[in-house]
C-alpha cells in the first residue's frame, strides 16, 4: 500500500510524466534525453533557488528577494571579475558569505522586530535590485577563462544530451537539501516552527536561530544560483532574473508545499520546476502562439496541474 | 527536603503585561522528589508563573534560583537544558509533525549524524505503550484527539524531565483510568527525586497525589501549606480569598425519564462512518443528557455528527421530530444548534478578536451579517456575562489570546449561551475551570434547561455528570453500552458501564 | 503603562500618520513648493493633490487587498485585472459604444467575474491563494492583450476620460471614487456584521467553522470586492493617458497594494483589518515616489530609497523597537543622571 | 524551412507590430515559424533556443533582452550547425563568428539625431527635461549616451532634470507632471526628450493639464515613430521622432535563405536607419499609415 503521506508527491510526480508523454506524441525530438536533460540545464538556478524557497516555505515564511540576490549576485561577480581581475573562486566565496549575511540580516529583522516577512524580504529585494544598478547599470560580460573552462566540462550522455556542471550543482544541492530536510534537526526545527511557530517555541525549539538561519540558508542558496546563473549567462545584469522569486515560490508550491508552512518535501519542489520547465518547452515546441497566448495557456495549464493536483489527493485529506 | 536546599527558588516575582499585573512578590518554593500543587482562581497567574519560571516570559522583578544558583532563562530551550521540562496549559504540540517526532523533537537521537528514524519510532511507541496508548506514531499529531495529544505532551515531559517536572492542568480532558496512570508514573518520578509542579481544578487530585500546596490569588502569593495540613474548605476559601456558604456542589432533582412530550432531539440508529456506530437516544426540551466514556470512546465524534461536521451516514437526525441532515455546520446553527468544540485553541476563539467580539459572534451568525447588533447591545451582552460568569478581565476589547485559559473558556462558552440556542451540545465545557466558576456554570446550566434548552454534554468527569445529566449516555468504541437515567444516575453505575462489567 | 489614556484603536493609527508626516516634511526641505496649493479655474492644483490623485488606484487596490487580506489571503492578480478592465472598456469604446453605463459596467463586470474565479478557486476549491491568483495574474495579463490584439488601444471618451482626468468639487474625479469606495465599504464592513465575520474567517478558519460562517462565501465576496476595486483602479489608470496599455497598466501594482495593507499594520496571516490605515499605507508609497522624483536623485537609487524607507516605517511601527527605545533612553538619562 | 524566433516579449505596441511583421513576413514567404515569447526574461530566451536546436531548426532570429551572455548557447547553436541571425538589440560577443549578421538600429546613433534635431530647433539654448527608459536597458543607456555627446558640445544647453518613466506612457504623465511642479510650473523649460513615444505621449498629457502647449511652449522629441505619435505630430504636440522601424523581419530572413543557400560572409551589423520625423515632413508617411488602412 503507498503511504498517504506522499500522495501528493506522487501526484505531482505523474502529471509531470503525463505532460512529458503528451509532448512527445506531439512532437518530433520531444522524446529524447537531450529534452530532458535540457529541463534541468535550462533551470539548474530555478531549482536551487526553489530548494531555499522550500525551507523558508516550510518554515512558515517567504522570501522575495531572491530574483534580487540572483541579480546583484552575478553583478557583484562579473565586476569583481572584469574590472577588478579577482579569480572567479575568490568572487564567489565573497558572493556567499555576502549573501548568507544579507539573509540573516532579513531573518533576524523578522525575528526580533516581529515584522512580517513577505514585506521584510520586499524590502530585501528593493535593496539588492537597487544596490545592483547601483554597482553597474549597465550588463557586465564575463570573459575570465575559468568560467570558459567550466562550462565546457560535464559528461556527454547519449542522444546528443549534455550533463553540465550547473546540472550536477543543482542535483547535489537537491540531494543535500533533502536530507537537511528530513534527517537532521534542523529541518525538524524548520517544519516545527511552519507548524505552529508559538508552540514549537514552548517545546524549546530556537526560534531566533532557527529563523535566522533559515533566510540565512536561502539567501546563500539563492547567492549560489545567481552564480550557476551567471555561468548560464555568462555575464552579470541588474536586470537579471525578475520575478524568479514568483517562478520559485509557485514550483515550490506546486510541488505540494502548503505556503501555510510545515507540511511538504523538497523533492516535490524539483517536479515544480520541471513542471514549469516542461510547460515552457511544450509551448516553444508548438512555435504558434503569440505573446498573450503563452501567457493564457500557461496560466490555463497552471490551472489544470493545481485542479488535478487538489482532485487527486483531495479524498481523505481534510481541507483544513 | 529541606528548605535550605530547594531545588527551585521564585523569590518576588513579578510580572507586568499592559494594563494587567499578572504577578506580584510571588514566593514559590519546590524541592526535590515533592510533588507540589499550585493552586489558584481562573486568571490567578498560575500559568504566567510557570512560563515565568521556564523562560517563555522574562520577569520584571524578582529572582529564579535552580539548585542554589540564580537563572536567567530566555527561552525555553534555556530550561530544557537545565533539566526542567514543562507541559504547557494547552496542548503545544505540533499537529503537522508526527507523533513520534513530537515526542523527540529537539532530541532526536542520531547515528552517523543523521536522524534514526527507526529508533525514534520504535522508541516512541515503546514509551506510549506506558501510558495505555497504543497508537501509530507515524501519524500526524493532528490525526488525534485533543485528549490524546494531552497524553502524548505529557509522555513527552515526563520523558524529558531530569530535574524539575511541570505539569499545568495535564488533567484537563482525561478520564479517571487515564488520572490514575499519570499519578503513577507521577509517583515513580518524584521518588527518583525529581521536583513535580502541578495545576489542576480538581481538588480531589490535589489531595491524591500532592505533597505540598501554594496558592495564588490575583497574581499574588497567599500561602504555602503541607497538603494534609490544609482541609478542602481552607483550600477553597484561600482561593476564592473568602468562605463558601456551604459545599457548590448542587444535587440536581432527577426526574425518571418521563414518556410525555417529544423529544427534542433524536437519534434512530444514525450512524457516521468511521467514526460513530448506529445509535439511538434522545433529548427532550429542558434535559441534559451527559455523554460518558473512555479516552476515545467516540463522545466528540457523536457530537459532531449530531451538529453536521461528520455527515451522516446511515439512521436519521430528528430535530423536533422532524429529520435532519445538515450539509454545513450553518444549517445546524440556524436550526437552532450550537456546539462548543473541545480544542479551545484550535476550534474556539479568535485569538486576536476582543471578549466581545468573541462572544457576540455566534448570535451575529444566527442573525446573519446584515442584522447586526447595537455596539451598545453587544457591550451589553458582554458585561452581562463577564459578570455572570466571573470572567477575569479589565477591558471587554482586550483581545481572547491575553486572557488566562480558563477565561477563555468561560467566553466560549458564553458565546454559545449568548446565541440564544435550543440545543447546545457542549464538549468538555468546564475544561480548565475553576472550582468556584465550575459550580456556577453548572447551576446556569440547570437554570437554561429549566427555560426549556435542551443540552448535551460531554465530559470525562463524571461528578459533573453526575450532577447535572438527566440521562447519561455511556459510550465504549463508539458504540452505545448503556443509558441511565433518572435516579439510577451515579458515579458508581456510571463507572461500572463503562468498565464493561 | 500609563498611556493607555487613547483608545487601542486610535493607537494603531499613531505610526502610519508619522511616518506620512515625516514623508511630507522631507518634502518640505527638498521642494519647499511642495504644500503650495493654488485654485486655477475651479480646481485646486499643486503636488499634494497629486499625491492623492495619483494614489487613487493604489489605494483602491487597497481597499479590496485589504478585505482579501484580512480573511488570510491574498490577490496577486489584482494588476492584470486591472489591465483586463481597461482592455474591456477601451476596446467597448473604440468599437462605438458610446453609453458610459455599458462601458463602465462592462469593465466593472469583468473586474467582478475575475475576482469571482479567484474567490471560487480560493473558497470552494481550496487552492491556495497565492497560486489561485498567480494564474490570474499570469493568464489576466494575457487575456488583456488579446482583447487589444497586443496594441495600446487608444480612444477620446469624454465621459470616460473624465472617470481619470475630471474634477469633481474641485478633487481630481479618482480622488472622489476613492472616498466613495471607502465610505461604501467602511459603512458595508462596520455597518454590518460582515467586517467581523471576514476578521473572523481569518482570525481562526477552523473556529468560525464551528459557529457555522460560511467562510467560502465570504472568501468569494472578498476576492469579487477586490476584482471590483482593481476594475475601477484600472479603468482610472486608462481613462487617465485615454488609451489601454494592456502591457504595463498594473504591472506589479499588486505588490505595492499589499504594501499599502501591510504598512498600514495588518497582518498577512488575517485577522484584523483597517481600511483606512491601508490607504494611509497607500499615501505613504504615492509621497516616497513623488518625493524621489522631486528630490532629483538620479534614478538609478530610486530602488535603494524605497527599501530604506519601508524598513524605516515598518521599524517605527514595531512595538520591539519601541521597548528598545525606551530602555536604551532610560539607560541614557540614568547615566547622565549619575554624572549630574 | 523552418525557423526559430525568439522575441523579447510583448512590452510595448512597437514590440507587438515588430512580432506580427515577422509572423507575417514569414506566411509570406512560406516559412514554417516558430515563435517564442520570452516575456522580458534572458532565461526563457536562452530556454527557446536551446529548445529550437533540439527541435531541429534550419536557422535561429534572435532578438536579445540584452547583449550579454550570448555565448554557451550561441556556441551550442553552432555545433548543431544552426545559423543565428540577431535583430533589434545588440549582443556583446568576442567572437562574432557565432552568428551570421546582426540587423539593427543604432541607440546611439538615434540619440544623436534627436539631439541634433533638438539643437538646431533651439539654437542650442535648452533647458532640457529628460524621460529615461527603465533604468539599465541598452536602449536607455545608448541613447542617452549619444543624445549627451551631441549637446556636450552647446554649453547653454543643459539637461535640469531626468528621470526614469520606465518606458510606459502612464509613468511619462506620472513623473513629467511632478517634474512641471518641481520647474515651477514648467515655464523655464524648454524641451522634453523622451527615450520613447510612449513615455512622451504621457507627458504631452500632463503638460497640457498643466496648462502648457506641448510642442510649442516645450518642444517633445522622442524615440520610435509609433502611430499614436503621428497623430500627436498632426495635432502639433510633438516636434520631432526617430524612427525606429519593427520591420525587420524581411531583411532577416532575406539574410537567412541566402546564407543557407550560400553560406556566403555578411557584414556583423546591418544597420536600420531611422527617419527624423518632424511636423514638417510627417505628412506622407502618415498617409501610408492611416489612410491606406
Ligand atoms: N499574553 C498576555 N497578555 C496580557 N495579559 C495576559 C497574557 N497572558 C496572561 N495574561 C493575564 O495574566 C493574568 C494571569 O493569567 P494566567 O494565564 O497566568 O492565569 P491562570 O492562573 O493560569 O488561569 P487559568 O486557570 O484560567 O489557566 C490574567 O489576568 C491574564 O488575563
Ligand atoms: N487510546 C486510544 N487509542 C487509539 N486511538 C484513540 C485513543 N483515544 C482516542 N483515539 C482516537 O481519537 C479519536 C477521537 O475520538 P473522540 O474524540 O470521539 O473521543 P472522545 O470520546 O471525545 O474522547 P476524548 O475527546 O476524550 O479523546 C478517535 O477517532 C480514536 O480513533
Ligand atoms: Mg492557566
Ligand atoms: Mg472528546
Amino acid at each position: 500500500m503507498i503511504n498517504r503521506k506522499f500522495l501528493p508527491l506522487y501526484v505531482t510526480c505523474s502529471l509531470f510524466l503525463a505532460l512529458f508523454l503528451a509532448g512527445s506524441v506531439q512532437f518530433d525530438n520531444f522524446f529524447t534525453l537531450r529534452v530532458f536533460v535540457n529541463l534541468f540545464t535550462d533551470n539548474a538556478f530555478l531549482i536551487i533557488a526553489a530548494v531555499g524557497m522550500t525551507f523558508v516555505i516550510l518554515s512558515g515564511g517567504i522570501d522575495l528577494s531572491v530574483g534580487s540576490v540572483i541579480a546583484l549576485t552575478g553583478v557583484v561577480v562579473s565586476v569583481l571579475l572584469e574590472n577588478y581581475q579577482w579569480h572567479p573562486l575568490a568572487a564567489f566565496a565573497v558572493v556567499l558569505v555576502g549573501g548568507t549575511v544579507f539573509g540573516a540580516a532579513m531573518g533576524a529583522i523578522i525575528h526580533f522586530y516581529k515584522l512580517q516577512p513577505f514585506i521584510v524580504t520586499l524590502a530585501g529585494m528593493f535593496f539588492a535590485r537597487g544596490l545592483s544598478t547601483i554597482i553597474s547599470e549597465e550588463s557586465v560580460p564575463i570573459t575570465h577563462e575559468f568560467y570558459d573552462d567550466v562550462s565546457m566540462f560535464g559528461f556527454e550522455l547519449p542522444g546528443n544530451a549534455w550533463l553540465d556542471a550547473s546540472t550536477i550543482i543543482s542535483i547535489v544541492v537537491l540531494v543535500a537539501a533533502i536530507i537537511i530536510a528530513n534527517y537532521t534537526r534542523f529541518g525538524g526545527r524548520v517544519y516545527a516552527l511552519g507548524g505552529d511557530a508559538q508552540s514549537a517555541g514552548l517545546m524549546g525549539v530556537p526560534i531566533a536561530r532557527t529563523t535566522i538561519s533559515v533566510y540565512a540558508f536561502n539567501s546563500c542558496l539563492a547567492a549560489l544560483a545567481g552564480i550557476v546563473f551567471s555561468f548560464y549567462t555568462f555575464s552579470g545584469y541588474s536586470l537579471a532574473a525578475v520575478g524568479v522569486e514568483l517562478d520559485a515560490i509557485a514550483a515550490v508550491v506546486i510541488g505540494g508545499t502548503l505556503l501555510t508552512g510545515g507540511y511538504g518535501y523538497v523533492v516535490g519542489t524539483l517536479f515544480g520546476v520541471l513542471i514549469m520547465g516542461v510547460v515552457q518547452t511544450y509551448i516553444s515546441f508548438d512555435g504558434t502562439l503569440s505573446s498573450w497566448w503563452t501567457k493564457i495557456v500557461i496560466g490555463v495549464l497552471l490551472f489544470c496541474f493545481i485542479a488535478l493536483q487538489r482532485i487527486l489527493v483531495a479524498p481523505g485529506a481534510k481541507t483544513r | 527536603m529541606t528548605d535550605q536546599n530547594p531545588l527551585l527558588a521564585l523569590r518576588g516575582v513579578g510580572k507586568v503585561f499592559p494594563g494587567v499585573i499578572a504577578l506580584q512578590g510571588v514566593d514559590f518554593t519546590l524541592r526535590a522528589g515533592e510533588i507540589h500543587a499550585l493552586l489558584g482562581e481562573n486568571g490567578a497567574g498560575k500559568s504566567t508563573l510557570i512560563k515565568v519560571m521556564t523562560g517563555v516570559y522574562q520577569k520584571d522583578s524578582g529572582s529564579i534560583a535552580f539548585k542554589g544558583e540564580n537563572i536567567h532563562p530566555t527561552c525555553t530551550g534555556d530550561a530544557q537544558a537545565l533539566g526542567i521540562s514543562t507541559v504547557y496549559q494547552e496542548v503545544n504540540l505540533l499537529p503537522n509533525l508526527s507523533v513520534a517526532h513530537n515526542v523527540y523533537l529537539g532530541r532526536e537521537p542520531r547515528k552517523f549524524g543523521l536522524i534514526n528514524w527507526k529508533k525514534i519510532n520504535r522508541d516512541a511507541a515503546e514509551l506510549l505503550k506506558g501510558y495505555n496508548l497504543n497508537i501509530d506514531v507515524t501519524k500526524p499529531l493532528s490525526h488525534y484527539s485533543v485528549a490524546v495529544q494531552q497524553l502524548i505532551a505529557i509522555a513527552r515531559g515526563v520523558d524529558m524531565s531530569s530535574g524539575v517536572l511541570i505539569l499545568d492542568e495535564p488533567t484537563a480532558s482525561l478520564d479517571a483510568g487515564e488520572v490514575q496512570a499519570l499519578f503513577k508514573v507521577m509517583r515513580e518520578i518524584a521518588a527518583k527525586g525529581i521536583g513535580i509542579v502541578f495545576v489542576t481544578h480538581f481538588l480531589d487530585q490535589v489531595y491524591a497525589v500532592c505533597d505540598r500546596i501554594t496558592i495564588l490569588r490575583n497574581g499574588t502569593l497567599v500561602g504555602e501549606w503541607l497538603a494534609k495540613d490544609l482541609s478542602q474548605h481552607d483550600l477553597v476559601s484561600n482561593m476564592l480569598g473568602k468562605e463558601i456558604a456551604h459545599s457548590s456542589k448542587t444535587t440536581p432533582v432527577q426526574q425518571d425519564e418521563n414518556e410525555q412530550g417529544e423529544a427534542l432531539l433524536a437519534l434512530q440508529q444514525a450512524a457516521a462512518k468511521g467514526s460513530v456506530e448506529p445509535l439511538s437516544v434522545s433529548v427532550k426540551a429542558g434535559q441534559v443528557l451527559g455523554l460518558a466514556g473512555l479516552l476515545g470512546s467516540g463522545r466528540t465524534e457523536l457530537c459532531k455528527l449530531v451538529f453536521g461536521v461528520d455527515a451522516l451516514n446511515e439512521g436519521d437526525i430528528l430535530l423536533n421530530g422532524k429529520p435532519v441532515k445538515f450539509k454545513h455546520t450553518r444549517e445546524a446553527v440556524l436550526a437552532g444548534m450550537g456546539l462548543c468544540p473541545e480544542d479551545r485553541k484550535h476550534d474556539g476563539i479568535f485569538g486576536p478578536m476582543s471578549i466581545r467580539e468573541n462572544m457576540i459572534i455566534a448570535l451575529q451568525n444566527k442573525r446573519g451579517w446584515w442584522k447586526y447588533i447595537p455596539l451598545k447591545k453587544q457591550k451589553e451582552l458582554a458585561e452581562h456575562y463577564v459578570k455572570a460568569l466571573k470572567i477575569a478581565t479589565s477591558d471587554i476589547e482586550k483581545p481572547i489570546e491575553q486572557l488566562s485559559g480558563g477565561n477563555q473558556q468561560k467566553v466560549i462558552l458564553a458565546r454559545w449561551l449568548a446565541s440564544e440556542p435550543v440545543l447546545l451540545l457542549l464538549d468538555e465545557p468546564t475544561r480548565g475551570i475553576d472550582v468556584g466558576a465550575h459550580a456556577e456554570i453548572i447551576a446556569l446550566i440547570r437554570q437554561l434547561c429549566e427555560q426549556g434548552l435542551g443540552l448535551v454534554v460531554a465530559s470525562s468527569e463524571l461528578e459533573e455528570l453526575v450532577a447535572f445529566s438527566d440521562k447519561v449516555l455511556v459510550l465504549r468504541d463508539r458504540k452505545k453500552v448503556a443509558e441511565i437515567s433518572g435516579s439510577q444516575i451515579n458515579q458508581q453505575n456510571i463507572m461500572q458501564a463503562i468498565a464493561g462489567s | 503603562m500609563q498611556s493607555l489614556s487613547i483608545s487601542p484603536h486610535l493607537r494603531r493609527f499613531i505610526w502610519p500618520v508619522l511616518g506620512l508626516i515625516f514623508l511630507l516634511a522631507v518634502n518640505l526641505i527638498i521642494a519647499p513648493e511642495f504644500f503650495q496649493l493654488e485654485i486655477k479655474d475651479g480646481r485646486i492644483y499643486g503636488s499634494l493633490i497629486d499625491v492623492l490623485n495619483r494614489a487613487a488606484p493604489v489605494a483602491l487596490l487597497a481597499i479590496g487587498m485589504t478585505l482579501v487580506i484580512a480573511t488570510g489571503g491574498v490577490d496577486l492578480s489584482v494588476g492584470s485585472v486591472m489591465a483586463i478592465a481597461g482592455a474591456v472598456s477601451a476596446s467597448l469604446i473604440v468599437a462605438g459604444v458610446d453609453s458610459m453605463v455599458l462601458v463602465v459596467g462592462a469593465g466593472l463586470t469583468a473586474g467582478v467575474l475575475a475576482g469571482l474565479v479567484n474567490g471560487f478557486l480560493v473558497g470552494y476549491f481550496g487552492i491556495q491563494p497565492i497560486v489561485a491568483t498567480l494564474i490570474l495574474m499570469v493568464a489576466g495579463r494575457g487575456i488583456a492583450q488579446l482583447i487589444n490584439a497586443g496594441q495600446i488601444v487608444t480612444f477620446s471618451h469624454e465621459g470616460f476620460a473624465y472617470l481619470g482626468v475630471g474634477y469633481f468639487l474641485g478633487l481630481p474625479f479618482p480622488v472622489v471614487l476613492v472616498v466613495v469606495a471607502f465610505l461604501l465599504f467602511q459603512l458595508l464592513m462596520r455597518r454590518t456584521a460582515l467586517g467581523l465575520f471576514v476578521e473572523s474567517v481569518g482570525a481562526n478558519s477552523g473556529a468560525s467553522y464551528y459557529i457555522g460562517i460560511n467562510d467560502k462565501m465570504i472568501k468569494l465576496m472578498v476576492y469579487a470586492v477586490s476584482g471590483l476595486c482593481a476594475a475601477l483602479a484600472g479603468m482610472i489608470a486608462a481613462a487617465d493617458i485615454g488609451g489601454s496599455d494592456a502591457n504595463n497598466a498594473g504591472l506589479w501594482l499588486e505588490l505595492d497594494a499589499i504594501l499599502a495593507v501591510v504598512i498600514g499594520g495588518a497582518s498577512l496571516m488575517g485577522g484584523r483589518f483597517s481600511i483606512a490605515l491601508s490607504i494611509i499605507g497607500a499615501l505613504i508609497i504615492q509621497t516616497l515616489t513623488i518625493t524621489i522624483i522631486l528630490s532629483g536623485v538620479p534614478p538609478k537609487f530610486n530602488l535603494m530609497i524605497k527599501a530604506a524607507v519601508i524598513i524605516a516605517i515598518l521599524l517605527l511601527q514595531s512595538p520591539q523597537l519601541h521597548r528598545q527605545l525606551s530602555r536604551f533612553s532610560l539607560s541614557l538619562s540614568r547615566s547622565s543622571a549619575a554624572r549630574g | 524551412l523552418t525557423v526559430g524566433f525568439s522575441q523579447v516579449g510583448s512590452e510595448s505596441g512597437w514590440r507587438t507590430t515588430f512580432s506580427e511583421s515577422v509572423k507575417a513576413e514569414a506566411e509570406r514567404r512560406g516559412i514554417d515559424l516558430k515563435f517564442s515569447d520570452a516575456q522580458q526574461k534572458q532565461e526563457n530566451q536562452i530556454k527557446a533556443i536551446r529548445s529550437f536546436i533540439a527541435q531541429g531548426v534550419d536557422a535561429i532570429v534572435v532578438a536579445p533582452v540584452v547583449e550579454t551572455g550570448w555565448k554557451p548557447v550561441f556556441m551550442e547553436a553552432k555545433r548543431a550547425r544552426i545559423p543565428i541571425v540577431i535583430v533589434d538589440r545588440n549582443v556583446d560577443l568576442k567572437n562574432d563568428s557565432l552568428y551570421v549578421t546582426r540587423i539593427a538600429p543604432d541607440f546611439t546613433e538615434e540619440g544623436k539625431k534627436a539631439a541634433n534635431w533638438l539643437m538646431n530647433a533651439t539654437a542650442g539654448k535648452c533647458n532640457i527635461v529628460e524621460l529615461q527608459g527603465t533604468v539599465g536597458s541598452s536602449a536607455a543607456i545608448g541613447r542617452m549616451e549619444g543624445f549627451n555627446s551631441v549637446i556636450a558640445n552647446y554649453p547653454e544647453a543643459k539637461i535640469v532634470r531626468s528621470q526614469t518613466a520606465e518606458f510606459t506612457r502612464a509613468k511619462g504623465k506620472e513623473v513629467m507632471e511632478s517634474i512641471l511642479k518641481a520647474e515651477g510650473g514648467g515655464e523655464s523649460i524648454c524641451a522634453l526628450w523622451s527615450h520613447n513615444d510612449e513615455m512622451a505621449l504621457g507627458a504631452i498629457q500632463a503638460i497640457k493639464e498643466a496648462g502648457l502647449k506641448p510642442g510649442k511652449d516645450i518642444h517633445v522629441v522622442s524615440v520610435d515613430a509609433v502611430d499614436d505619435i503621428f497623430k500627436a505630430l498632426a495635432a502639433g504636440e510633438v516636434s520631432a521622432t526617430v524612427e525606429m522601424s519593427p520591420h525587420m523581419g524581411g531583411p532577416a530572413f532575406d539574410v537567412i535563405e541566402e546564407y543557407l543557400k550560400t553560406k556566403k560572409k555578411f557584414d556583423k551589423w546591418i544597420v536600420m536607419d531611422g527617419k527624423v520625423f518632424t511636423t514638417e515632413n510627417y505628412q506622407q508617411e502618415y498617409k501610408a499609415r492611416f489612410v491606406n488602412q
